[in-house]
């Protein structure tokens, strides 16, 4: 399969040059948590990275180039390190859609975007933070706690050099990988099937992490201290875990559904309920 | 001094304003960052035991989906300073180091609320092609802009010392701060409510139900959602041929 | 006495013969029946503190699927008049509340043991068309004949003192007792049984198998019961296009 | 979406007044929990309730108008504040139904029926008596403690004013939402589905139900007491969770199948069941 | 239907005996546990079963025989007792397939064979080995403590009859089951169907029995024994739970479907990797 | 003694030697094997009583998948005639057989292992057609060669007695003896591996990844797995008309 794969890559149909590759990955390095913001995440960033790629890509096709900026400009979240083999993807699915492959469509682009991210982070956080930047610092913070200047740099230096290693080749890895995937998936008509479970990972995470990471529980406790306190939490858990967080990654769901996609407002609007429930001792 | 408290200021800049996250990362870690601040201070070995001994309260903890369990960076760029400046026991340090550490959660829920900004300002310029200006505002700006918020803290701290910071904060009543604090656990919300309306498939919301109704019984970790994620997907996949005329 | 332990009859039979539901519920609370158990024997006051003293029993606990934890109703009308007609401490009523609490759990099971018997007179009923007579045995003459069941006990319990009722239950064998509250808890099963019954659906009874051993193990409340039904149904419907030629 | 229902309550092929429906609900009230039985549960209370519409809306149709009673009369249970909006959908169905609409059959009336009632009665219960019920309590019981007698009523009238508020909202908008599905529904050719989803919901939440309100555990333990003590409730559970209430719901079940409807039968040979056992010592 | 099997049986279409059924039951229950490996487990005991059972049946048909004699020296495990079931089963349906009935393809003997040997191990186990087997200990040691030497042997006893009766039992009722099997599936066309499910609750049972029965834990801790200790297992676990022996199962799946069936050398490399692993205190 | 030692060694193949599953299983129990080692003893009172002893620590414990939690058979037939001959105290028997009950778990290890080599053979042979020689490979000769495997500790032991074979024991690093207990751990695998193999459906992998990943999460028991996968199984059929085309 990779044979087939590198041989693809090798055709006359290529517009990405390594090098084109390699920029891309390293404005991906360079910016990748700088921009992120609580509406968009890692949106800037992806677009950042891909910007110049994609102009080069697109130059005959403003519009087409316009949509695609559009697409890489919106939310996205994932680990920097193992994230890199989505844009590896990213790009060679837009370069072939660029010259005239109309069966990439943006909905095939977006859902692997988005079905990615999610597997990519869960894996990527544990293995890097959890194992790459925990075992050597386990290792070599006692001694540098007697004294060795170079086991302070030590786990630092493990931690860079297989992040930057890792993602380059993960970075090739996915533009390779895109390549064979649209030739093979082309072939066999499974188009929609990868679509479709690359929709359902991607939701299904987006569940999975929503449930982990928005955190929204209420302090307000009735007749306190009393043997008939009332904990308004442990009613609500008795109802449905997590619901205050569901609630709120639904209400806003529904908000932008209906009134269009007023991040700034909503997200004053959070704050300001933040502080007020805080305010009043309810969260 | 204000050459220091400007070094210092740097450093917590380069360690948390992320750019390079790789090296960031790898940076803003105390034993790392005890190094430098010893040598601004004239005086690594020093810098190295306090950075090491507040290491060893941020050996594990994961940041995942933007969040910081604490902001070890401030944490050192608070503490160790003034551990060196007033020769402190290690033990103090970490005294001061802890609380720091949770303020710059603070710190980076504002980055986050600000850098919208950017993000708005990105949707224009994509919608009139000035895709210049669109590399320019995702990331040299924010980084200076941020900058500003990383730098000043600590410069400040480092500058009156941290007991005049900690009056400061104290002026601050703690409402406010929980709340922001509050608010920095909402807000995350955001980016998932916004993917499912990117993600545009109504009829699939079930599997994001199921997806956050089980981890919220269970609590696995996300790889264990997404394998399940895959099995699951991988088995409606095999019965999804006719796809018109569905429930949408 | 007399007169008093009728009122006191009474009184339990509106707070747990349960017409009008939601007034039922809501008059039953020891604390409000202390109130009107006081006036029966003139002295709201202490009524009132000895209903609140045991309605903090019986804070929270949810009563689901016709099933009660314990009937608070029988232990307010049994423990209160005891208490005040002997002047007890308030830790002394509640003492007495708590076993009749319990008995009135086999009451409930026995009403919903007899209730039975007009169920299968209103299917008579409606096989004859007599509509009015349906709607007679809906309503109230269970009513009425239930009102026997929580009538008597409190009225002669009241007259004769809760000691007289303790030494009556005491004659009944320890086993009878448990054995009618065993039955209670088996009883709800042919509720369920007869639902899966009516749906009639047998391709459709793994849902049922699912249901019941996923909360077996993951023990999670109805509503999360609920949403979790909700995913996977939606789910498995966006595949249900033909529905010839099923397994039945 | 609400404005078409309303619209549609107004045509001209109405035959329910919102006299009977305030009736119907007032009767509901009334009976809810007095006709409570093991076997078909608050079943009467429903037919009670419906009792007069139905004559109503079938007057020219004995026929239909005893298949509709005995639907009514068959087993039913749920919250009886959230429950209204039951009421309400199905009175509107069997409306439609008597005025011709032959694509609502009786087994879309069932389904929706006792689909509805299990998350209703989880929601409601939670909702009613976890919050509604609880909090007022717990608030003012402390005060009834020192003795203040309008403390005593304040948490009682709160329940009432919500119950009875809320179960004739629901009522109502069950009603126009009978009407607005009915249209919706029939017009879109979703009927087999809508019956799928609310089957299955259905009879899962009828398993959840069980797993939990089905209480039925062996005491038995063999050489008691001493180091080899064997406690038979431990293999069992060990084998199976709750293998006794599942393996007791699917005796009735199949009983129930195969003698036909004798429930009283089954009521007294289960106490007989359960005193013999508990005189032994196995339960 | 068990009227309809009985008849199906008296059929002229008979090879296999009651006799032939005692002697390959009687061979199951002396072999099961003796030629037991870690590769195919029981599967030599099952060949050895329908030994002459098969070469009866195939006797005019050696390729039919040899590729029935390859189905049943590969992999299988189950309960001993209650496996008997699967037995009767297979012999009928290797029968049908000798008599001619190719619809009886060997897929679905595999499958089934496969199917039936998780759920039956499951609660056969439980059973013989939970219940039939202790509660007489617990009952019985006692008086044997007490110096009774018929106390010792009576839960020997009864474990013995009930083993030999059922499984007896169970094999001429599998044998029974599978001519009516065959005969109402193969008119219902639903063949199709029940090798799925077959299949399906296979695989799943492989994943629950995978998951309970390989150990595989990591014992590396980093930094042992300070306040930084890294525990490598809890990273493990955080990340995915029992991945190593997750990994372990796939990684030999995987080297099996590449390189073929070389069970030995897998045996060796496992040893020697455990050898290893242990001697450097990783697990 | 070395008839005796003979004889216990025979009682121990029979014992765990396994022809004839049930009655092994039913021989093998301490309680059992102590009236019989008693009987070779000439004191069947005395080894019936250590027996029961000792069966004390084994009255549950399931074998499941060719797994043995320990070897009750080992422990009986080493500790009770140490027992006998040196007139031990009842728990002091049990504190011998402990370690030998660990013991009897890496010789069901070695057994697995070296039954291997009956399955390439046997393997052989099918493709022959030489079904006798298939026969006598699958019982007969793997009962005589393990049967080495069982006898020979128990003779050793009871003949020179058991502080010998643990001197022996103890010469034998512990490190080795770990390993071959985890690689008896780890060796099951193998079987599930094959099996899924053999089942040949890529496609329905992920029902096996499923069944995984739920137990491991939730841990039940395998019949509560099995009546999950059969609900599994029974709906996924339901819609599974149109097999072409599958992903595969
Ligand atoms: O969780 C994925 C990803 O989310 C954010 O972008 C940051 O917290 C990263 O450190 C993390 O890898
Ligand atoms: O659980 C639904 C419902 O069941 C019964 O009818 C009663 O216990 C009600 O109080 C409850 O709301
Ligand atoms: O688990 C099924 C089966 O596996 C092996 O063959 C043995 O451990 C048996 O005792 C057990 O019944």
């Amino acid at each position: 399969m990779s044979q087939i794969g590198e041989k693809a890559v090798e055709q006359k149909s290529n517009i990405v040059t390594r090098i084109d590759l390699l920029k891309a990955w390293w404005k991906w390095c360079l910016a990748v948590e700088v921009p992120v913001s609580f509406d968009r995440m890692q949106a800037l960033a992806f677009g950042y990275s891909l910007n110049k790629v994609l102009r080069k890509v697109y130059k005959d096709n403003p519009e087409e180039l316009k949509e695609a900026m559009k697409r890489h400009t919106s939310m996205f979240n994932t680990n920097c390190d193992w994230g890199s083999l989505i844009h590896g993807i990213i790009i060679s699915l837009e370069e072939q859609r660029a010259l005239g492959n109309e069966n990439i469509t943006p909905e095939i682009i977006q859902s692997l975007k988005i079905g990615l991210m999610g597997p990519l982070a869960g894996i990527g956080d544990s293995v890097d933070q959890g194992i790459v930047a925990t075992i050597p610092l386990a290792i070599f913070v006692p001694m540098a706690l007697n004294g060795s200047v170079i086991a302070a740099f030590v786990p630092a230096l493990i931690y860079l050099a297989w992040s930057y290693g890792y993602s380059w080749f993960l970075m090739k890895k996915g533009y390779s990988l895109g390549k064979n995937a649209v030739l093979e998936i082309l072939h066999s008509g499974k188009i929609k099937k990868v679509i479709d479970i690359a929709s359902i990972v991607g939701l299904f995470m987006i569940g999975c992490l929503s449930s982990s990471f928005v955190a929204f529980k209420t302090a307000a406790v009735f007749n306190a201290g009393t043997s008939s306190e009332v904990v308004l939490q442990d009613i609500l858990d008795g109802m449905l875990p997590k619901i205050l967080p569901f609630a709120l990654v639904m209400g806003m769901y529904l908000y932008i559904t209906k009134k269009g996609p007023k991040y700034l407002r909503i997200i004053v609007y959070t704050m300001l309920l933040a502080l007020a429930l805080t305010f009043f001792g309810i969260i | 001094m204000v050459i220091k408290a400007v070094l210092v200021g740097l450093l917590y800049w380069i360690a948390m304003g992320r750019a390079n996250y790789f090296f960031s990362f790898a940076f803003r870690k105390p034993v790392v960052l005890g190094v430098f601040i010893g040598l601004v201070f004239g005086d690594v070995k020093t810098g190295l035991i306090y950075g090491a001994t507040i290491q060893l309260m941020y050996m594990g903890g994961i940041e995942a989906g933007g969040n910081i369990p604490s902001d070890q960076g401030l944490a050192a760029c608070i503490a160790i300073p003034a551990a060196i400046i007033n020769s402190l026991d290690p033990a103090a340090s970490v005294a001061i180091a802890v609380p720091f550490g949770v303020l710059g959660v603070l710190i980076n829920n504002l980055r986050r609320t600000i850098n919208s900004f950017y993000n708005t300002k990105a949707d224009s310029f994509v919608e009139k092609g000035e895709y210049d200006k669109l590399s320019t505002f995702s990331f040299i700006l924010p980084w200076l802009t941020n900058g500003v918020l990383y730098f000043t803290p600590v410069f400040i701290a480092t500058l009156f010392g941290p007991s005049v910071v900690q009056a400061f904060i104290k002026v601050i009543p703690e409402w406010f701060m929980n709340g922001l604090a509050n608010a920095g656990g909402m807000l995350p919300a955001l980016g998932f409510a916004l993917t499912l309306v990117v993600m545009g498939r109504k009829q699939y919301i079930p599997f994001f139900v199921l997806g956050f109704f089980f981890h919220a019984i269970a609590g696995f970790s996300m790889l264990t959602g997404a394998v399940i994620a895959l099995c699951i997907a991988l088995i409606v996949s095999m019965f999804k041929q006719n796809e018109e005329g569905e429930l949408t």
